[in-house]
């Protein structure tokens, strides 16, 4: 094999042909509200964590149902559970008891435990 | 696929192309790389069909691959371009054709610009007059050369000696078109057939015997992006989207490729080589890979020219395997001798697409 | 004997407009230039925001015409201005001098095959909002066996410029909304997409339908425009959008595509406007006087309008103006001719 | 209204291609720079919408916006018509004028490519031209390449251009007068100031990271951080 000094390159592209996600369908068992986000973003502008950090709470729901969690579990890290984000979801989603469910379903270990 | 539904399309972007007349610009990059091409396209134009090309020795290059590269200003880009008009304005003409893609999407723009900002176009007279003491007239017709190979496809047809047909199977070929995203994907209307389903190759493909593939990523970029293939450092970007085009056209096992921009071919020539030598992976037939061409050499074939006149030794995806399928006779031992059968040494071959 | 008013266009802005003339004593004369009354209701099934059939609405207007002189597969020839009347020739020979004249001509649906990178005509998989009402309407499934997943694209033909339609149709989104659900009952283990740039849920009702196809029917909304719509080897589509909350691009394999085909203007109202010599706006409606207060009243003596013709409206509130219309007249008629 | 942004307006391409962006995402959706970098042409427009100067300037300095491949796809697309493609061309002429490309490493690569096509242009009348496309930097050129150029005059000879020779046909010496043209046309119209931009701000550059010219142009030309790409899943 020839080493040109390049090569081909990953796609950033979704490729979500219908992806069997069994980790979100689990969630979605635990937490039937969390297909009901509209993506508004009042978790994210209220977030104590989101202040400091990259978190937002927005996002990791919208990856998991994406399938790409790897990309925004660690945010979890910087939750403190304050619950602002549940005062402000106008869909009446218990965020709180999401973010915990979330930590059990995806398995967070030890130095990402909540 | 509905077929019908095409042609509907194609019959609204009916592209008026005069039939004679023409002042004539050639692209740096089908000279470097593709030079027998242009010399075919007048030979077909002067010789088989008997249209008046005019070319003179003082054109230059439009300035569009170090315009889209940064290296230049619009301004300048435009300036050359005003030149180029010039030259034909001088020379009495007043339709414009020119041999590449970029050229043609920056023709096109640059009109249409000094069209909204007429400031802009006087600014541009003013800088040829300082720099050159020239003067010019806009094209009354801009067409790139394959609008006028398309324009007389059916001539070609008549005077064909081989059509893209497997002779042995009497199978019409499957061939890709691939068009080069500045020849409409800015101006539709200004491309035969418009921009999402363009018709200048489909329409030679058809007339000679073919049968055009429809596949997923056909509209995809070929990656040249110049700056991203002009750095080596970028060529990752470039290789990566031939890559995309060839993963989605490969179930449909084309036969051949036929390509509108000069720089298209050269890239997706020469990035089956890459990707071989790479990773292994070769498409089409065999380890042959599938076999790239412009649209010159396609009717320098069709019409039966010999294949070595056309340039189709300086292809890295050997072209063999097409003759033998379109059964157009080739000399081996002649490929890659000079002129007048000077011997010359041959090349080396890859380890992993096969070439002969 | 009792005045007689011509209606233009026998959709249900016509009918309930006819209807509310004779009520008030009038003799509407409605002019319908297909075979049937009833518009694009009569072609579709169900309606949103609660599913109810959609000739359920159409059936007991149509049994109550009474009253009314209709005329089916009938044009407009010609209208002219004589003194404060309008004479109107239609194409069956009849003709009739009127005081006032109601435009109720409606809308065309965008040609969704004018969005060529969506291959409505080209590709077998891609179907319209119409086809799929006709499906439903037929009681027939898609002819497609094998739907695992499907999408929705909005504002096809809507807030679009380039497609000449700038405007938002208005009635798609909950419309896309209604038949995700639908389909989804047809095909339960189907995956279904909406691809949409804001999801326009204004009316009562149609956030509820919204929750419910989350909720209750996992269609999964992707905030993007599709972009591309190609064809596989097989027939099936791939289709690319960006999910522009993730910020990525999007590439979905699918069965079917359903493009929500918006409003544009109807094809006779041009001809009519330049008859009448009345404005239509940049966007190709009737211009009325305003869009707040005088929404059924043209700038010209006896011209008034309903329904679609002065911009896409949904079908109740289609029909209050009809009402609305049919009063502006009265009060007009009423006016003693300076 | 930043004093940055009015300028970026004055720029034909920005008059061309920036109406008003709806952030639908038609343009990002067929990028193929979007698919291959880190990168999303919808952003970059929003950002020069959003009239922030300090957002324009960070741009401006990034390797973002190096990273288009001026396929201008994105143009066929847009509903409301503008062209995400034309607005990174004006972003980088700005770059270029305002001497914030060098410090990005994509931006960088404007010496090299500066030096390759002033050369090509102003010398042979080309953008490419054979005696100046090195089979050593073009690897992918091939073993026909390769083959190409080590017998260059016979195969050209063989395939009828007329390299170097004077009269007209592909490849021919294009007049000297002509040559003469173009450079009073580089000097008239900002190219040739452009060089000396690029080549003054890249010598300052080199000094600041303690590499020689030709050390940073190779630098340039051949080396790209892992930081551009897409991560592998």
């Amino acid at each position: 094999m020839i080493d040109f000094g390049y090569g081909l390159t990953p796609s950033a592209t979704l490729k979500i042909e219908n992806v069997q996600n069994p980790k979100f369908a689990a969630l979605h068992e635990r937490e039937p509200d969390v297909v009901k986000c509209i993506a508004c973003g009042s978790c994210t502008a209220s977030c104590s964590a989101g202040v400091f950090t990259e978190m937002s709470l927005r996002r990791v729901i919208l990856s998991l149902q994406r399938g790409r969690e790897k990309e925004t579990l660690p945010m979890l890290q910087h939750c403190m559970l304050c619950g602002k984000c549940q005062l402000v979801c106008p869909r009446g989603i218990n965020t709180r008891h999401l973010i915990l469910s979330i930590g059990k379903v995806y398995g967070l270990n030890e130095e990402e435990a909540l | 696929m509905i077929y019908q539904g095409k042609q509907r399309i194609w019959s609204e972007y009916q592209k008026e192309i005069p039939t004679d007349h023409w002042f004539y610009v050639r692209s740096c990059i089908r000279q470097t790389f593709w030079p027998a091409s242009e010399k075919m396209f007048l030979e077909v134009l002067r010789n088989r069909i008997g249209k008046d090309i005019y070319e003179t020795p003082c054109h230059t290059t439009c300035g569009g691959i170090a315009y889209h590269s940064e290296t230049i200003p619009q301004e300048t880009v435009m300036t050359i371009i005003a030149r180029q008009f010039a030259l034909m304005t001088e020379a009495g003409y007043e339709n414009y054709v020119c041999s590449c893609i970029t050229s043609f999407g920056l023709y096109s723009e640059v009109i249409e610009d000094w069209r909204e900002f007429p400031e802009l176009e006087a600014k541009i007279r003013e800088n040829l007059w300082k720099a050159t003491k020239r003067e010019f007239k806009i094209p009354t017709y801009l067409a790139h050369a394959s609008d006028l190979i398309y324009k007389f496809r059916n001539e070609i047809a008549e005077q064909a000696k081989f059509r893209l047909v497997n002779h042995k199977t009497g199978k019409p070929l499957r061939v890709v078109e691939h068009i080069g995203c500045h020849y409409s994907k800015m101006f539709p209307s200004k491309g035969v057939g418009g921009a999402e389903y363009p018709y200048v190759l489909a329409g030679m493909v058809e007339s000679w015997g073919g049968e055009v593939i429809d596949y997923p990523e056909r509209r995809h970029c070929c990656g040249f992006g110049f700056r991203q293939y002009l750095v080596k450092a970028n060529r990752g970007y470039s290789v990566s989207n031939t890559h995309k085009k060839f993963e989605s056209m490969e179930p449909f096992e084309p036969d051949m490729i036929i390509t509108n921009c000069p720089g298209c071919p050269y890239f997706l020539d020469r990035w089956q080589y890459v990707i071989a030598e790479q990773t292994g992976k070769t498409y089409g037939k065999d380890g042959y890979g599938i076999p790239v061409f412009t649209y010159e050499e396609v009717a320098g074939l069709v019409l039966g020219y010999d294949p070595w006149d056309l340039g189709l030794q300086t292809h890295q995806v050997a072209v063999e395997p097409l003759l033998d399928k379109m059964g157009i006779p080739y000399k081996p031992e002649d490929k890659y001798k000079g002129l007048n059968g000077k011997e010359l040494q041959r090349p080396d071959f890859p380890m992993n697409i096969k070439c002969c | 004997m009792s005045q007689n008013v011509v209606i233009i266009g026998g959709g249900p802005a016509g009918i309930e407009a006819s209807r509310r003339l004779r009520d008030l004593g009038y003799t509407p004369i409605l002019v319908e230039k297909e075979p049937a009354l009833g518009g694009h209701l009569s072609r579709w099934d169900r309606l949103f925001p609660d599913g109810v059939e959609a000739r359920s609405i159409l059936e007991p207007m149509l049994q109550d015409l009474d009253g009314i002189k209709y005329f089916t597969d009938t044009e407009i020839s010609s209208i002219n201005r004589l003194k404060d009347t309008w004479v109107v020739k239609l194409s069956n020979g009849l003709s009739a001098q009127v005081r006032a004249l109601l435009l109720t001509t409606g809308f065309d649906l965008f040609k969704a095959e004018k969005k060529e990178e969506y291959g409505y005509g080209i590709y077998e998989r891609v179907v319209t909002n119409a086809d799929l009402e006709a499906w439903f309407k037929a009681g027939a499934a898609p002819q497609f066996d094998d739907v695992k997943t499907l999408g929705f694209v909005h504002c096809v033909g809507s807030r679009d410029e380039k497609a000449g339609n700038r405007q938002c149709s208005k009635v798609c989104c909950v419309t896309a909304v209604k038949q995700a659900c639908e389909i989804k009952e047809k095909f339960p283990d189907a995956t279904v997409y909406c691809f949409y740039m804001d999801l326009r849920m204004f009316g009562r009702k149609y956030e509820d339908l919204y929750l419910k196809a989350q909720k209750d029917y996992g269609i999964r909304f992707v905030r993007g425009r599709v972009s591309e719509v190609s064809e596989d080897i097989d027939g099936h589509l791939f289709v690319k959008a960006e999910d522009t909350l993730f910020g990525k691009p999007l590439k979905i394999k699918m069965d079917l595509l359903v493009l929500m085909a918006g409003m544009a203007p109807a094809a006779s109202t041009q001809p009519l406007a330049r008859m009448l010599n009345i404005t239509t706006g940049e966007d190709g409606f009737y211009q009325p006087q305003n869009l707040i207060d005088s929404a059924c009243t043209s700038a010209r003596e006896g011209v008034f309008f309903a329904g679609t013709a002065t911009g896409p409206k949904t079908l109740p509130e289609t029909i209050a103006e009809a009402g609305s219309a049919a009063l502006a007249i009265d009060r007009y008629l009423k006016t003693p001719v300076k | 209204m930043g004093k940055i942004y009015d300028r970026l307006a004055q720029d034909y391409r920005i008059k061309e291609g920036l109406k008003a962006c709806i952030g639908c995402g038609t343009c990002t959706a067929i990028c193929p720079a979007a698919e291959f970098y880190r990168y999303n042409p919808k952003k970059i427009v929003t950002i020069v919408q959003s009239r922030d100067d300090d957002a324009i300037i960070e741009l401006l300095k990034s390797d973002t916006i190096w990273y288009c491949g001026e396929c201008l796809s994105c143009v066929t697309r847009c509903p409301r018509k503008n062209a995400p493609g034309l607005v990174i061309v004006a972003l980088r002429a700005l770059s270029i004028e305002l001497g914030y490309f060098v410090e990005s490493e994509k931006g960088r690569q404007q010496l090299p490519l500066m030096h390759a096509m002033h050369n090509n242009v102003l010398n042979y009348g080309y953008c490419v031209y054979p005696k100046t496309f090195a089979y050593a930097n073009h690897p992918e050129y091939g073993t026909i390449g390769k083959w190409t150029q080590e017998h260059m005059e016979d195969v050209y000879e063989r395939l009828g251009a007329h390299l170097g020779q004077v009269g007209p046909g592909a490849l021919r010496k294009i007049p000297q007068e002509s040559l003469d043209e173009l450079k009073a046309i580089f000097d008239l119209t900002g190219a040739t100031r452009w060089m000396e931009i690029v080549e003054e701000k890249s010598r300052e550059k080199a000094a600041e990271m303690g590499l020689t010219m030709e050390e940073y142009e190779a630098q340039a030309f051949n080396q790209t951080s892992s930081c551009h790409l897409n991560p592998q899943d």
